[in-house]
């Protein structure tokens, strides 16, 4: 099961999907914020392994051996979804074709750097398509848990690992906070759940960043 | 009438030999070309060169030719689901070059496609450009990257027809459309083997043109699918 | 529910304005959207920039907006069908890009999947290759060619969905399918419209992902191609 | 109705043509060629507009509007055939997936080099597919008459006219002669039709060349 601080991550994220947007789930947490998408909006999933449209996991039983996500896990695929070849996947996502793609991360940083691929010293998993994704992507959100398991700040100065890309993300939101990147003035605190306080989320931020004007407290809840 | 292309698959895969580059389709199992792997482990050969998108999922796949000393080096973009793949890396029997998914989409189609190589965005500013040419356009910043053509390529369709005409299903499409195109011989692994004509020309996914061995899959690939979806 | 963009051809059209550039589907009349053309005849617009195969045959397609003088440039690969372009661009009232006809398709297709550019060895040590940027991998030159990208794009499909989904019918697929992933603005005319669902998700050629407003054919296309086999 | 001359060469060329080979065919006299292919040899006869598996054209009345090849000629697909798109179709050809091209041509030279897509002052048709026919194929077959009209050579020592490709020239076949480039020899004069002697071909000639020690008098009839 989730973690609630997965499911808070996921929801607000949900809640920035617009009406016929094209959307780019990552493996793992932002997978879930396809059960948070708000009444009204319609979002079309593209999945990089070759389809788009995709609908709700199967039933147990009901699973098709030829229709998986990027996770392999299996999926349904709504009307009007299709399939297409890795080529054209990518082309799909470098070519500016999906509006939006949410991923975790191992660290992001002040200048909207992303490292998420690779921790040296230990197993090689590979980069498989965030990098495409992370360059590709209209907008790029990094859906994370604020802090790593050790408690240090996944929010960053400067990205310590290899970057999977550099300057490309573009909002970040945790469980306790959102943060928006804008040409000019770079990162801006906009929205801090509830149950902390300024004070808790600059404790836990390594990362500069400005307070928007309208910053909005215990946030997460309805807008 | 186009040749007919079926044949054995002792004779089909007669063709790999010692220190070979072979392009593979599928991806993490969907559309993976069990039986042509199958087939190849109980074959004389080494020193392999393989560009897929990863190694197989768990202990099946490409992952098995790795386990039996087969691969002297994988270029992949994902190998997180064959540990075995990093536990073989870091021992240092095998090497292993990590790219990003579409740029290897891009190497295979792209080689097939004739071009010497694309310019891509993905990867400026990170470790997928180092050794690489940096070719800037308008004022954005790409990275030169070479086409790939391989020896051989293996993959696996749904349908497909004497001559090779294919037709795949859902997303077991993936990398085997541009894994067809980039190599001198290409073996496809067939579902469902049709006469000429049987396959409606307007939905082939692959021409027969880039085909040159048509085998039968003999694996059955719905229990494997189904143990990966239970595992999960 | 992915979203209905069947629109009427007004508006579909209206964002064309002066000055853009257009990616044009089809080939000498073999799916040209010529519905589209059409009512581009009727827009008060110019100086428009063409990336098409050809302009049509003898007197229909882009060759007709290029007599009203609406278009300022084209870049194709064969102008041979049209006299009355040659005529144009020797009267110095329209410029033509001659290029070849893969380049030109993979120009588009390139720009359509985000790439800056590619490498062919088309064209080396002829007038394609002049005021182009030569490449050298391996002992082989290549022409850098610059990936095309466009304000809009029109197309023509034998089937489509509401949501933009296209099957094209034989050799009417040719260019429509780079073009329509080329621009930022996609206009595709179909000749059989369909709901979400009744199209098979393994035939689609154009993923609705590519297009933004889908509009009916409403010419006779095929008294048009029967004049045309018959005028051979 | 295609001249003798145009019939001699297209019936020459189709022997050429070697079992299970890929093909394309260029407009005009190659496009005879077709009608010529020798018993027991089956050849795919790829069109760079978006299919393969060409077949003969189809009756008077049962043309289908979309079913047509480069030079806009209504076709038949033969059982096994396909449609795709241009960028497809161009792929094939560059990627060396066609094994011979035919084409008509204005000037062939001593390099190799042909000029066929452009006479500098007369009306521009452009170069269609030529070039990457030319340099894709994997060999270049030159079918054209000799002589122009006006009785000069079109096998000459070095092309007037802009290049359609560089040194991508294999074979010319001619309705007097047949010639192979081989890369240390350069061009070779293998065969001559009937009526026609050394010194004809000589005449006519303005390419250097030598003459195969096996060179074939009266060909062009049954092997």
């Amino acid at each position: 099961m989730a973690s609630d601080a997965k499911k808070v991550i996921a929801a607000r994220a949900a809640r920035e999907l617009e009406d016929g947007q094209i959307i780019n789930l990552g493996i793992g947490l932002p997978t879930l914020i396809a059960n948070y998408v708000p009444e009204g909006i319609d979002v079309v999933i593209q999945t990089e392994n070759g389809a788009v449209g995709v609908g709700p996991a199967p039933d147990p039983g009901c699973e098709d051996r030829d229709r998986a996500n990027a996770g392999n896990q299996p999926i349904t695929l709504i009307p009007g979804g299709s399939y297409f070849d890795s080529a054209t996947s990518f082309g799909m996502i470098r070519g500016g074709h999906i509006d939006a793609t949410f991923l975790g991360t191992l660290q992001v940083d002040e200048q909207g750097n992303i490292a998420n691929w690779i921790v040296p010293g230990k197993m090689l998993a590979g980069m498989g398509g965030a990098m495409d994704l992370i360059t590709g992507a209209k907008v790029v959100y990094i859906v994370s848990e604020h802090c790593s398991k050790d408690g240090a700040s996944k929010l960053m100065k400067q990205c310590t690992f290899p970057l999977t890309g550099a300057e490309e993300a573009d909002v970040v939101i945790t469980e306790r906070a959102l943060f928006r990147r804008y040409p000019e003035r770079g990162w801006v605190l906009e929205e801090i759940a509830a149950g902390y306080t300024l004070d808790d989320i600059a404790a836990c931020t390594d990362m500069a960043y400005t307070v928007a004007d309208d910053v909005k407290f215990d946030a997460y809840g309805a807008d | 009438m186009p040749k007919n292309k079926v044949v054995p698959i002792e004779e089909a895969m007669s063709r790999i030999k010692s220190g070979m580059s072979i392009a593979i389709g599928g991806f993490i199992g969907q559309g993976d070309p069990l039986t042509l792997i199958d087939h190849l482990k109980t074959m004389d050969v080494g020193d392999l060169t393989i560009y897929e998108n990863d190694a197989g999922f768990r202990d099946r796949g490409t992952v098995e030719l790795v386990k039996q000393g087969k691969v002297k080096k994988i270029v992949a973009s994902h190998i997180g689901t064959t540990p075995e793949i990093g536990k073989a890396m870091n021992e240092g029997r095998l090497e292993v070059e990590p790219t990003p998914q579409g740029t290897l989409a891009e190497m295979m189609r792209s080689g097939g496609a004739g071009l010497g190589g694309f310019l891509t965005p993905t990867g400026i500013g990170t470790v997928a450009e180092e050794g690489k040419q940096i070719v800037e356009l308008e004022g954005r910043k790409y990275i030169l990257v070479p086409s790939v053509r391989c020896d051989v390529a293996l993959i696996r369709a749904h349908a497909g027809d004497t001559w090779g005409n294919l037709i795949y299903r859902g997303t077991s499409r993936n990398f085997n459309v541009p894994a067809a195109t980039c190599a001198d011989y290409v073996v496809a692994e067939v579902e469902n083997l049709y006469t000429m004509g049987e396959l409606d020309p307007n939905a082939i996914h692959t021409s027969g043109i880039f085909v040159d061995a048509v085998v039968r899959a003999n694996i059955d690939y719905c229990v494997i699918r189904e143990e990966v979806f239970n595992g999960q």
